[in-house]
C-alpha cells in the first residue's frame, strides 16, 4: 500500500478549505495567504502525480480502491489516465492564479456585520471546489464521480451568488437580484442535468450491478455485459445530458453567460476553465467507455450540436456589449470545438480535444483575468465605457492582446495546436463539419479584435486617463500564464505524449480507427 | 348467502363456549412499549401529585429516562437477534417483534428523545413575569387573550402535560408499526393520534391558529380513522379474522380450515378490495399522501413548532412502518391490485407536493409540502416490493426524520416580537446576521433536496435504486423530475438567507439552551454521517429488512 | 551548414523578444539592436548563399530538422526547415530589403516615443516571414503565414490612437483570416489525402492523386494567396493598410509579405500543374487583379494609396505568371524580386517626401519638389522607370517575360491574358507617370497652404514633435537624413540593375529551375514583337498622363471626375459592397441572434419554470382552509382508490 | 332474518355519516356524524362476527366503543376550547390557514 497520492491531491485543498474557513474574522490577510499556501501545496502534489505517471504504462495508474458503500456496490476507487493527469495539472496550476487574482474580490464592505466573514468563506469555497473537481477527475467509480460532480455545484453556487462582480456590487438591490438569478440559474440547470444523470446512474446499476468504470468497461468489451440497444441509448442520453449542461453545449448554454457575467473574474475563470472541463472530460471518460455503441449512434446529432455551438457562440460573442459575457460566449464556441473533437472519433480529434481543454483553460484564464483587472479599475463591464487603454496602460493592453490572440488560436500559441488537431480530426471523419468549424476561426478573430479595438485602441477616454497599469501581483498572475501559452504553443509534445496513449485506449473502446489517407505518400 | 350456512351458525352459537385460557404476555419483548406507556402513566400521576414548581423537571426527567431506557431495551432486543433469527410474534399474535419493528421503534424513540428536548426548551420566549416559559400555552382551557390566560401567565402556569401526552403518543407509535392484527393497528392508531390532536392545540402564541389546526386535524383524523375501521371491518368480514397471518393466508388461499361461511365470504373479492383500499387510505392519510394530504400544511403551520417537528418525523415513521407491514405481510397476495394504484398515488404525491411548495411563503407550510413530496419518494420505495425496498424505506425514514426534527428546531430559533418569524420574507439576509444558524439550516435544506454527501441523497438513492430494481423505472424518472422541481424552492430559501440584504426590522436569532442545541446538533451529525459514511446504517436497515409472519 | 538555417529565424526572433519584453531601458539602443539583428540575419543568408553557389544545381537544397512539434498518430508535424533555391531567393530579398528598411526606420521613426516597440514588431515580422519561406511543411508555413499577419496587424495599427489605423489593422487581419481558412482547409485536405503535409511527400505524390482532390487543394491555396497577396476578391485591406508607417508599407505591403501568396503557389507548383482548373482560376484572379489595382492606382490622390494600387496590380502580374505553370513560375519570382526592390524604393521615396512635407499625403498638395529633395527625386525616378518597364531597367525584363509567357499560354486564353497584361502595362505607365508629375514637377502647390496637422486622422503622428509650433502652417520641403537616403539609393541601384543581371544568360532561370522546373512555351508572337508592344503601350501611357497632368496646372481640389474615377477612388466600390453585405448583414444577424438567445433559447426554460409556478399557484387555491373541502378531497380520494383497486381486479 | 342485510344497513349508515361530515357545518354535528360512521363499523363487525361465528367482531365492537368514547373526550375538549375563543362552532369559520 503505497502513499495515496491521488487522495492527497484532493485532501490537501479540502483541509485547506476548512482551515481557511476557520480563520477568525479579523485576520483576513492570513486567510488569503493560507489559501494560497494550500493551493500551492496542491500544485506540488499534482506535479508529483505528473512525475509518477508513466504515459506508456497501464491505462489507469496510481489507483486506490477501498470499499465504501457496499450496499450500493460503491467503492472509493481512484485512478488517472493521461487525460485526467493533464486536467488535474491544469486545475492545480490555475488555482493559485485564481486565488491571487481574487485577492481583493472578497474584502467585506463596511456595511456588513463582523460575524459575516466573506473573505474566509470565499477562499475556503474556492479550495473546496478544487478538491471536488480533482476528485471527479480521479474517480473511476461512476457513483463516486457523480457524488462530486453534483456536490461541487454547492460551493460554486455560493461563489457565484455570494460574491458578485464589484463592477455592480455593493448594496445595489438590482445587482444582487441579477446575481442571485445567475446563481440560481446555474444551480438549477446543473442540478436538473445531474438528477437526470442520477436516474441513468441508477439504471446503470440495475443493468451492470456495480459502479466500477473499469469492470463495466471490461465487461462491455468482452461482451459479458450486453445492454439492450434502447437501454444503452437511454442511459447514454442520461449521462450526456448532464455533461452537455455542464460543458455548455447549445441549447443548454444560457446559464454560462449569466454566471460568468455576474461572478467575479476569477470565479468566472473557475467556472469555465476548471469546473466545466469536468463535463467534457466526463464525455470522454464515461460516455464513450460505458456506452460505445450508443455514442456512435448519437455522434451525428452531437456533431451538429457542437457545430451550432461553435458558430452560434462566436456570433453571439460578436453581439455582446459586456466584456465578460463576450468571453463567456467565446467559451461556448470553444466548448463546441472540444465536443466536436471528442465525437469526431479520431485520435487527432480526441487528443486535440484534450489539449483543447488544457489550452482553453490557460487562454481563457489569461484573457478573463486581465479583463477582470481592467473592469476592477473602471468599475464597469460595458465595452463602450473603455477606449485607448493601451495608451495609459500598455502592459495591461499587451497582455490582454496576447490573451485575445490565444483565444483566436494564433499559431505559436497553445490553443492553435489543439484547435487545428480538432479541425483535422473532425475533417478526416466529417469533411463538411470540418469546413463549417473552420468558419469559427474567422469569427473568433472578429470578436477578439473588435473587443481589443473598442477597449484598448483609439483616443483615451477621460475617465481612464488616470488608470494605473498592471500591478506586480497582477503581473505575477498573467505573466506565467502567457509564458505557458507560448511554451505549449511551441513545444506541445510533452502534453501530447501524455494524452495520446489514453486516447488510443478510448478509441479502442469505441472500436474506431482513424480513416486512412487515400494516397500513401512517398515518405 | 345460503340459509343452511346461517342455520349452522345458529346451532354453533347455541353450543356452550369452552372457557378462555389466560393470555400469556412476553413482557421482555414488549419492554420498549411498556416502559414508555408506564412512564406516561407516571407522568399523569406527577401532574396530579407533584407541586407545580417542580413538575417541569420531574416530567422532563421521567420522559428522557423512559425514552432512553426504551431505546436501550430496543437495542438489547436487537442485540438478542430478535430482529433477525429470533423474530417472533408476541402477545398472542397481537404484536410482531422483528427487524422492521425494532428498527422503526428505535428510530421513533430517538426522534422522540430529540423532540422532547425541543419541547423542554425554555430560553427562546422572553420570560413572562420572571418565570421562563416554553412554547406551550399557560392554560389550555383559558380563552385566548382573556383574563384567565393573563392570570395563568402571571401565576407562571405551564402545560407540563405535554410530556405524558408525548409519551402516550410515542407508545402508540411504537405499537403501530409492530401491530400484527388489525385491531391492535386501529387501537395504536388512535392511541398516538389523540394525544397529537391535543398537542396541536397547545401553542403559546397564535392560539387561534393552533386550535384551528387541532380541530382540523381531529375532525379529518377521526374521519380517516372511521374509514380505516370500516376497512378493517370488511377485511374481517372477508377473512373471518383480524390477525395478519390468517388474513394473508386467506388472501393467498393457503388457509387450511375453510368453514362454509368463510368459503362464502372468500368468494366475495369486493369485501377484500374495498376493505384493503379503505385501510390503506387510513394509513396514507397519516403519511400525508396526495389526495389525503390536505390537513398537513394547516396542521404543521398551526401546531406549536416542536410538536410539528415531532409529528412530521415520528408520525411518518410509524405510519410508513405500518403501511409496509400491511402491504408486505397482509396483502402480498394482492400485489397486482395495489401496486398500480400505489404508482398513481406515489406519482401525484411527489409532483403535487413539489409543485405546490414552490409558491409557499411560510417556512412551516413549505416544510409541510416538502414532507408531502418526501412521502411520495418513500412510497416509490414501498412499491419496490422487495427486501431492498423495505430496507431502503427504513433507511430513508431514519435519515429523513432527523433532518425534519432539526429543521423545525431551527425554525423555533428565528423569532421576532410576535414569536417565531415563519414568514419567508422575514428570513431575508439571515446568513449575514447569523451565519452559523443559516448554514445549519442550509445543510438541512440541501439534505431535503438530496444533494450528495448528505443523508437525503443516500436515502433518495437507496429508494430510487430499489424502485428501479423493482421494475418501477418510470417512477424513478418522475422522482428525479420532481426532486428537480423541489430543489428550486429549497434553493429559494438559501438564496433568501444568503444573497439578499438583511431587512432592518428583521427577526433575531434567539440563543437556545443546550436542549435545542443538542437537538439541532444531533440533526446535523446524523445528516452528515448518513451522507458520508452510511454503510453501517445501511447494513442495519438491510438486516432489518425481513418481516415476521 | 544547415545548422545555420535556424539562425536566420532565430536572430530577428531574439530581437523581437528582447525589444518587446525588455522595458524602457532599451528605448535608447533598441532600434540599433533591431537593425543589427536584421543585418545579422542577412549576413547568415549571404553565407548560406555563397555556400549554395559552391554546390552544383541538383543538391543545393538543405534540410534541418529541429524537433517534433505535434505528434498524434498519423498526424506528425515537425519544426523543420528546407532551404532550396526558391527559399534562398526569398531569404535574400527579405533580409536585404528588411535590413535596409530597418535602417531607414531609424531615421523615419526618430521622434516616436514607441520606437523600440516598432523595431520589435519589425523583427517579429522578419522572423515570421523567414519562417514562412523556410518551412519544410505546410503547417509550419501556416505558422509563419499567420505570424506575418500578426506583425502586419500590429504595424498597421501601430498608431493605435488613430481609430482609422486600428480599424485598418483589424480589417487586414480579418480579411487575411478568410485566406487562412483556405490554407488550413488545404492542409486538412492534404492530410486526409496524403496522410502528411510536408512539401516533399505531398508534392512528390501529387501526380498519382485524383485531379478533383488536387483542384480542391489548389483552389484553397489560391484563396489563401488571395488573402495574403491582396488579390481580388480579398484585396480590400491593402489600401487601408497604408495607415501604417511608411517603412511598414514598403517592407510588408510592397516588398515581402504581400508576395507570400506568389511563393505559396509557386511552391505548390506540382499540385497546380496537375490541376489545370485551379491554374486557370489562378490566372483569372491574377489578370483581374492587375487591372483592378491599376485602375484604382490611377484615381488615388493619396500617394501611398496610389502606390498600394500599383502593388496590387504588380502582384497580379506575378499571380498571373504563377498561374501559367512551369512557363511562368520563374518569371513570377523574378518579377517578385525586382518589384521588391523598386516598389520598396518607391515607398521609401514617398515616405521621404511625406517626411519633408509634414506628412502631407495628398499628391495634389505637392508639386515641383525635385529641386528641394534631389536624392529622393532621383531614386524615386529610377524606381518609376523600373516599374513602368523602361527598357533596360529591372521592371522591363521581368514584366516583359511575364507578358510573353501569358501569350505563350496559347489559345484564346493566351491571347486574352496577354492583352490584359499589355493593357495593364499601359495603365501602369499612366498612373506612375501621374504620381511622378504630381509630386516632383509642376508648380509648387504647397506654397501658402497649411498642411494636415497630426491631430486630424490620416496624418502620420511621427510628425507630432516635428516642425515645432506653427510647423504645420506651411511645409518646408527638405532632404531626408542619410539614414533614410542611403537605403533609398541602394534600392534604386537594385531596381536599375537587378533585372538585367538576372536576365543575362537566363541566370535566374537556371538558378530556380531545379525547384520550379521551367519550360519555354511557344508564344504565337515572337519575343521581339512582345517587347515592341510593351514599349509602345508604355509610351502611350506616359504621354497620356503627361497630356493630362504635365501640360496644364493640376487643381489642388480633386475634380468630381467621371463615374469610373469616382468608383476607383472608392476602390471600385469593394468596401461599400463589403459594408452593405458583410458588415451590415453581420450586425443584423448577430443582433437577431442575441434576441433569439434571450427570448427563445432562454425563454423556453424560463417559460417552463414560469408555467410550473403558475400551476403551483393554481393548485394552491385548492388549499382553501375549509376542513370540509379537505374532507371532500379525502372522500373523493378514497372513492377513486376503491374504484381503481376494483378496476385493477377487473382488468 | 338474513345477517347480510345488517351489512347493507351498516354501509348505509356509514354513507349517511360520511355525507353528514361533508355537508354539515356545525362541528358538533360533524363529530356526531363521525360517531355514526364508527357505529356503522360496529354494526358491520357484529354482523360479520355472527356470519363467521367467531367472537372477534363482537370484542372489536367493544374496543371501538371505548375508542369512540376517548375520541369524544378529546374532540369535545378541542371543540369547546375553540368555541370559547371564537364563539362559533362552525367548521367553516375556522379557516385562518389556507393556500
Amino acid at each position: 500500500m503505497s502513499f495515496p497520492l491521488l487522495t492527497a491531491t484532493a485532501v490537501v485543498p479540502a483541509v485547506g478549505a476548512i482551515a481557511t474557513a476557520a480563520v477568525p474574522a479579523a485576520r483576513r490577510t492570513a486567510a488569503k495567504w493560507l489559501a494560497l499556501l494550500f493551493s500551492l501545496a496542491t500544485l506540488a502534489l499534482a506535479v508529483a502525480v505528473l512525475v509518477r505517471f508513466d504515459p506508456d504504462g497501464d491505462r489507469y495508474q496510481l489507483t486506490e480502491s477501498h470499499s465504501w458503500i457496499a450496499d450500493f456496490g460503491v467503492r472509493y476507487e481512484l485512478g488517472v489516465d493521461g487525460i485526467a493527469v493533464s486536467l488535474i495539472a491544469l486545475t492545480a496550476l490555475l488555482l493559485p492564479f485564481i486565488i491571487l487574482a481574487g485577492w481583493h474580490d472578497a474584502d467585506p464592505l463596511e456595511t456588513t456585520s463582523s460575524r459575516w466573514r466573506p473573505t474566509q468563506g470565499f477562499f475556503a469555497l474556492i479550495l473546496a471546489v478544487e478538491a471536488m473537481v480533482i476528485l471527479s477527475f480521479e474517480a473511476t467509480d461512476v457513483f463516486l464521480f457523480y457524488i462530486f460532480f453534483e456536490a461541487m455545484l454547492i460551493p460554486m453556487y455560493f461563489l457565484i451568488g455570494g460574491f458578485g462582480d464589484r463592477a455592480h456590487a455593493g448594496s445595489d438591490e438590482n445587482a444582487t437580484a441579477q446575481r442571485s438569478y445567475a446563481a440560481v440559474k446555474f444551480l438549477l440547470y446543473n442540478l436538473a442535468g445531474g438528477l437526470i444523470m442520477l436516474a441513468a446512474v441508477i439504471g446503470l446499476y440495475v443493468v451492470a450491478g456495480n459502479f466500477s468504470l473499469q469492470e463495466i468497461a471490461q465487461a462491455r468489451a468482452d461482451g459479458s455485459l450486453d445492454m439492450a440497444t434502447n437501454t444503452e441509448r437511454l442511459l447514454f442520453l442520461g449521462f450526456f445530458f448532464a455533461f452537455a449542461v455542464k460543458a455548455p453545449l447549445w441549447p443548454l448554454h444560457t446559464w454560462l453567460p449569466n454566471a460568468m457575467g455576474e461572478a467575479t473574474a476569477p470565479i468566472a475563470v473557475l467556472i469555465t476553465a476548471v469546473v466545466d472541463k469536468v463535463g467534457t472530460f466526463a464525455m470522454l471518460r464515461f460516455c464513450l467507455q460505458l456506452f460505445p455503441e450508443a455514442s456512435k449512434w448519437a455522434t451525428p446529432a452531437i456533431v451538429v450540436l457542437a457545430l451550432i455551438s461553435i458558430i452560434y457562440g462566436a456570433l453571439l460573442a460578436v453581439g455582446q456589449r459586456d466584456i465578460k459575457r463576450l468571453v463567456a460566449y467565446a467559451s461556448i464556441s470553444h466548448f463546441g470545438f472540444i465536443v466536436l473533437g471528442i465525437f469526431a472519433m479520431t485520435s487527432q480529434g480526441q487528443s486535440g480535444a484534450t489539449l483543447y481543454m488544457v489550452n482553453h483553460g490557460l487562454s481563457t484564464a489569461a484573457l478573463m483575468l486581465v479583463a477582470g483587472f481592467l473592469i476592477s479599475r473602471r468599475g464597469s463591464r460595458l465595452i463602450a465605457d473603455y477606449g485607448g487603454v493601451q495608451k495609459v496602460a500598455p502592459v495591461l493592453a499587451g497582455t490582454f492582446l496576447v490573451g485575445g490572440l490565444a483565444t483566436l488560436s494564433l499559431p505559436g500559441l497553445a490553443p492553435f495546436v489543439s484547435e487545428f488537431l480538432v479541425l483535422v480530426g473532425a475533417f478526416a471523419r466529417y469533411p463538411v463539419a470540418g469546413v463549417v468549424a473552420t468558419l469559427g476561426i474567422v469569427l473568433a478573430a472578429l470578436y477578439t479584435l473588435v473587443l481589443y479595438q473598442r477597449t484598448m485602441t483609439g483616443p483615451v477616454k477621460p475617465e481612464l486617463a488616470k488608470m494605473p497599469d498592471l500591478r506586480v501581483r497582477e503581473l505575477a498572475v498573467v505573466a506565467p500564464l502567457i509564458a505557458l501559452l507560448i511554451g505549449l504553443g511551441v513545444y506541445p509534445k510533452p502534453v501530447a505524449d501524455l494524452v495520446n496513449p489514453a486516447v488510443e485506449h478510448t478509441m479502442s473502446d469505441v472500436q474506431k480507427k482513424d480513416p486512412e489517407p487515400e494516397v500513401e505518400a512517398a515518405k | 348467502m345460503s340459509a343452511t350456512a346461517v342455520h349452522s351458525l345458529w346451532t354453533m352459537a347455541a353450543e356452550p363456549v369452552d372457557k378462555i385460557d389466560a393470555p400469556k404476555i412476553e413482557y421482555g419483548q414488549l419492554a420498549p412499549t411498556l416502559i414508555v406507556i408506564g412512564a406516561a402513566v407516571v407522568g399523569v400521576l406527577i401532574e396530579a401529585f407533584v407541586p407545580r414548581k417542580s413538575r417541569y423537571h420531574a416530567q422532563l426527567f421521567v420522559s428522557v429516562v423512559a425514552l432512553a431506557a426504551a431505546f436501550a431495551a430496543v437495542v438489547a432486543l436487537a442485540a438478542g437477534d430478535y430482529g433477525t433469527t429470533k423474530a417472533r410474534v408476541a402477545a398472542m399474535g397481537a404484536i410482531a417483534v422483528d427487524g422492521p419493528a425494532l428498527f422503526l421503534q428505535g428510530t421513533i424513540l430517538l426522534v422522540a428523545l430529540v423532540a422532547v428536548f425541543t419541547f423542554a426548551e425554555r430560553r427562546l420566549d422572553p420570560a413572562a413575569h420572571g418565570n421562563r416559559v416554553d412554547s406551550f400555552v399557560a392554560q389550555a382551557g383559558a380563552v385566548p387573550g382573556g383574563a384567565g390566560e393573563q392570570a395563568a401567565v402571571k401565576a407562571g402556569f405551564t402545560t407540563t402535560e405535554v410530556f405524558p401526552l408525548v409519551l402516550f403518543a410515542v407508545g402508540g407509535m411504537l405499537v403501530f408499526p409492530s401491530a400484527n392484527d388489525l385491531l391492535t393497528l386501529f387501537i395504536a392508531l388512535e392511541v398516538f393520534s389523540l394525544p397529537l390532536y391535543l398537542l396541536c392545540a397547545l401553542a403559546r402564541r397564535k392560539r387561534l391558529m393552533s386550535q384551528e389546526a387541532a380541530v382540523k386535524y381531529f375532525l379529518l383524523g377521526a374521519f380517516a380513522s372511521a374509514f380505516t375501521l370500516f376497512g378493517i371491518a370488511l377485511l374481517y368480514g372477508y377473512a373471518g379474522s383480524v390477525s395478519y397471518g390468517t388474513i394473508a393466508d386467506v388472501v393467498d388461499g393457503t388457509v387450511e380450515t375453510v368453514d362454509p361461511a368463510l368459503a362464502d365470504t372468500m368468494g366475495n373479492d369486493a369485501l377484500l378490495l374495498i376493505g384493503a383500499a379503505m385501510l390503506v387510505m387510513g394509513l396514507l392519510f397519516k403519511v400525508g399522501a396526495v389526495p389525503f394530504h390536505m390537513w398537513t400544511p394547516d396542521v404543521y403551520q398551526g401546531a406549536p413548532t416542536p410538536v410539528t417537528g415531532f409529528m412530521a418525523a415520528a408520525t411518518k415513521v410509524a405510519a410508513f412502518g405500518a403501511l409496509l407491514r400491511l402491504l408486505y405481510v397482509v396483502l402480498p397476495g394482492l400485489r397486482w391490485d395495489w401496486r398500480p394504484v400505489m404508482w398513481g398515488v406515489a406519482i401525484i404525491t411527489m409532483l403535487g407536493g413539489a409543485i405546490v411548495a414552490i409558491t409557499q411563503t411560510d417556512i412551516k407550510r413549505l416544510l409541510a409540502y416538502s414532507s408531502i413530496a418526501h412521502a411520495g419518494f418513500i412510497l416509490a420505495g414501498v412499491i419496490a416490493t422487495s427486501e431492498d425496498g423495505i430496507s431502503s424505506v427504513l433507511f430513508y425514514l431514519g435519515a429523513y426524520s432527523f433532518v425534519t426534527v432539526g429543521a423545525f428546531a431551527v425554525v423555533t430559533l428565528v423569532r421576532d416580537a410576535g414569536g417565531e418569524a415563519t414568514h419567508l420574507s422575514k428570513w431575508a439576509g439571515l446568513g449575514r446576521r447569523s451565519p452559523l444558524v443559516a448554514a445549519v439550516f442550509a445543510v438541512f435544506l440541501l439534505a431535503f433536496a438530496g444533494i450528495p454527501l448528505t443523508s437525503g441523497f443516500t436515502g433518495k438513492f437507496a429508494v430510487f435504486k430499489a424502485a428501479a430494481e423493482g421494475g418501477a423505472g418510470p417512477l424513478v424518472v418522475v422522482g428525479v423530475v420532481s426532486s428537480a422541481i423541489a430543489a428550486f424552492f429549497y434553493i429559494r430559501v438559501i438564496v433568501l438567507m444568503f444573497f439578499s440584504e438583511p431587512k432592518a426590522d428583521g427577526p433575531s436569532v434567539a440563543v437556545p439552551s443546550p436542549l435545542t442545541t443538542a437537538a439541532i446538533g444531533v440533526g446535523v451529525a446524523v445528516t452528515l454521517v448518513l451522507g458520508v459514511a452510511p454503510q453501517y446504517f445501511l447494513d442495519l436497515a438491510g438486516q432489518a429488512g425481513v418481516f415476521v409472519r | 551548414m544547415e545548422k545555420l538555417i535556424a539562425l536566420l529565424v532565430a536572430a530577428p526572433l531574439l530581437g523581437a523578444a528582447v525589444l518587446l519584453c525588455g522595458g524602457r531601458l532599451l528605448d535608447r539602443v533598441g532600434h540599433w539592436l533591431g537593425t543589427l539583428l536584421a543585418a545579422a540575419s542577412f549576413a547568415v543568408a549571404v553565407v548560406l548563399f555563397t555556400d549554395m553557389l559552391g554546390k552544383d544545381a541538383e543538391d543545393r537544397s538543405l534540410h534541418q530538422h529541429l524537433f517534433r512539434w505535434i505528434p498524434v498518430e498519423g498526424f506528425q508535424a515537425d519544426v523543420a526547415f528546407q532551404l532550396d533555391q526558391l527559399s534562398m531567393t526569398f531569404v535574400l530579398l527579405i533580409t536585404s530589403v528588411g535590413t535596409l528598411i530597418h535602417l531607414y526606420s531609424v531615421g523615419y521613426m526618430e521622434h516616436d516615443e514607441r520606437r523600440r516597440r516598432f523595431f520589435g514588431y519589425l523583427n517579429l515580422f522578419l522572423a515570421a516571414m523567414l519562417l514562412l519561406v523556410l518551412a519544410d511543411n505546410y503547417l509550419l508555413l501556416y505558422v509563419g503565414w499567420e505570424g506575418v499577419g500578426l506583425a502586419s496587424y500590429l504595424l498597421i495599427g501601430f498608431w493605435q490612437h488613430k481609430p482609422s489605423a486600428a480599424t485598418a489593422a483589424k480589417k487586414a487581419f480579418l480579411v487575411n483570416r478568410v485566406g487562412d481558412m483556405g490554407l488550413s482547409i488545404a492542409i486538412m485536405l492534404m492530410f486526409t489525402t496524403f496522410g502528411t503535409f510536408a512539401f516533399g511527400p505531398v508534392l512528390g505524390a501529387a501526380e498519382e492523386t485524383g485531379e478533383g482532390k488536387l483542384t480542391a487543394i489548389g483552389l484553397m491555396l489560391l484563396l489563401a494567396a488571395c488573402g495574403k497577396s491582396a488579390q481580388v476578391p480579398l484585396q480590400s485591406w491593402l489600401g487601408d493598410a497604408m495607415e501604417g508607417p511608411t517603412p511598414v508599407s514598403a517592407l510588408i505591403h510592397a516588398a515581402t509579405m504581400v508576395t507570400a501568396g506568389v511563393y505559396l503557389i509557386v511552391r505548390s507548383g506540382e499540385i497546380f500543374n496537375a490541376a489545370p482548373d485551379a491554374q486557370l482560376a489562378v490566372t483569372v484572379v491574377g489578370a483581374v487583379t492587375l487591372l483592378f489595382g491599376a485602375i484604382v492606382g490611377c484615381a488615388k490622390d493619396d500617394i501611398k494609396k496610389a502606390l498600394a494600387g500599383s502593388t496590387m496590380s504588380q502582384i497580379g502580374y506575378m499571380i498571373l505568371a504563377a498561374g501559367l505553370g512551369p512557363i511562368g513560375y520563374v518569371f513570377a519570382i523574378m518579377h517578385l524580386v525586382t518589384h521588391g526592390f523598386f516598389k520598396a524604393g518607391l515607398f521609401l521615396g514617398a515616405g521621404s517626401v511625406m517626411h519633408g512635407m509634414n506628412d502631407e499625403v495628398d499628391m495634389r498638395k505637392y508639386g515641383g519638389l525635385r529641386k528641394y529633395m534631389p536624392v529622393t527625386f532621383v531614386t524615386f525616378g529610377l524606381g518609376y522607370l523600373a516599374i513602368i518597364g523602361f527598357p533596360g531597367l529591372s521592371g522591363f525584363f521581368s514584366k516583359d517575360k511575364i507578358i510573353e509567357a501569358a501569350f505563350a499560354k496559347g489559345g484564346a486564353e493566351g491571347w486574352i491574358l496577354g492583352s490584359v497584361a499589355l493593357l495593364g502595362a499601359a495603365i501602369t505607365a499612366y498612373y506612375m507617370t501621374r504620381v511622378m508629375l504630381l509630386t516632383f514637377f509642376g508648380e509648387e502647390r504647397w506654397r501658402h497652404r497649411a498642411t494636415a496637422s497630426p491631430e486630424e486622422p490620416g496624418a502620420e503622428p511621427a510628425a507630432e514633435t516635428r516642425g515645432g509650433p506653427g510647423g504645420h502652417a506651411e511645409p518646408h520641403p527638405h532632404e531626408s537624413p542619410a539614414s533614410m537616403t542611403i537605403p533609398m539609393v541602394l534600392l534604386a541601384v537594385g531596381s536599375v540593375f537587378a533585372g538585367g543581371f538576372f536576365s543575362i544568360g537566363d541566370r535566374f532561370v537556371h538558378w530556380l529551375e531545379p525547384v520550379t522546373h521551367h519550360d519555354h512555351g511557344d508564344s504565337p508572337l515572337s519575343a521581339a514583337t512582345v517587347t515592341g508592344a510593351t514599349v509602345v503601350v508604355l509610351v502611350v501611357g506616359v504621354t497620356l498622363a503627361w497630356f493630362q497632368y504635365g501640360r496644364r496646372p493640376v487643381p489642388v481640389v480633386a475634380p468630381r471626375g467621371s463615374l469610373l474615377t469616382r468608383a476607383a477612388r472608392r476602390d471600385l466600390l469593394q468596401d461599400d459592397f463589403n459594408h452593405v453585405v458583410l458588415v451590415r448583414g453581420g450586425e443584423h444577424l448577430t443582433r437577431s441572434l442575441v434576441y433569439v438567445d434571450h427570448t427563445l433559447v432562454d425563454g423556453v426554460v424560463n417559460g417552463t419554470a414560469a408555467s410550473v409556478g403558475g400551476l403551483s399557484g393554481r393548485l394552491r387555491k385548492l388549499q382553501n382552509g375549509y376542513a370540509r373541502s379537505y374532507a371532500v378531497s379525502m372522500f373523493g380520494g378514497v372513492a377513486v382508490l376503491i374504484a381503481a383497486t376494483l378496476l385493477m381486479r377487473a382488468v | 332474518m338474513n345477517p347480510v342485510n345488517y351489512l347493507y344497513l351498516a354501509a348505509l349508515l356509514f354513507a349517511i355519516g360520511a355525507t353528514g361530515v361533508l355537508i354539515r357545518r356545525n362541528m358538533i354535528v360533524v363529530f356526531m356524524c363521525i360517531e355514526l360512521m364508527l357505529n356503522a363499523c360496529n354494526l358491520a363487525f357484529v354482523a360479520f362476527s355472527r356470519l363467521h361465528g367467531n367472537l372477534d367482531g363482537q370484542i372489536i365492537a367493544f374496543f371501538t366503543m371505548v375508542v369512540a368514547a376517548a375520541e369524544v373526550v378529546v374532540g369535545l375538549a378541542i371543540i369547546v376550547s375553540l368555541f370559547r375563543s371564537r364563539h362559533s362552532a362552525s367548521v367553516d369559520d375556522a379557516s385562518l390557514m389556507k393556500l
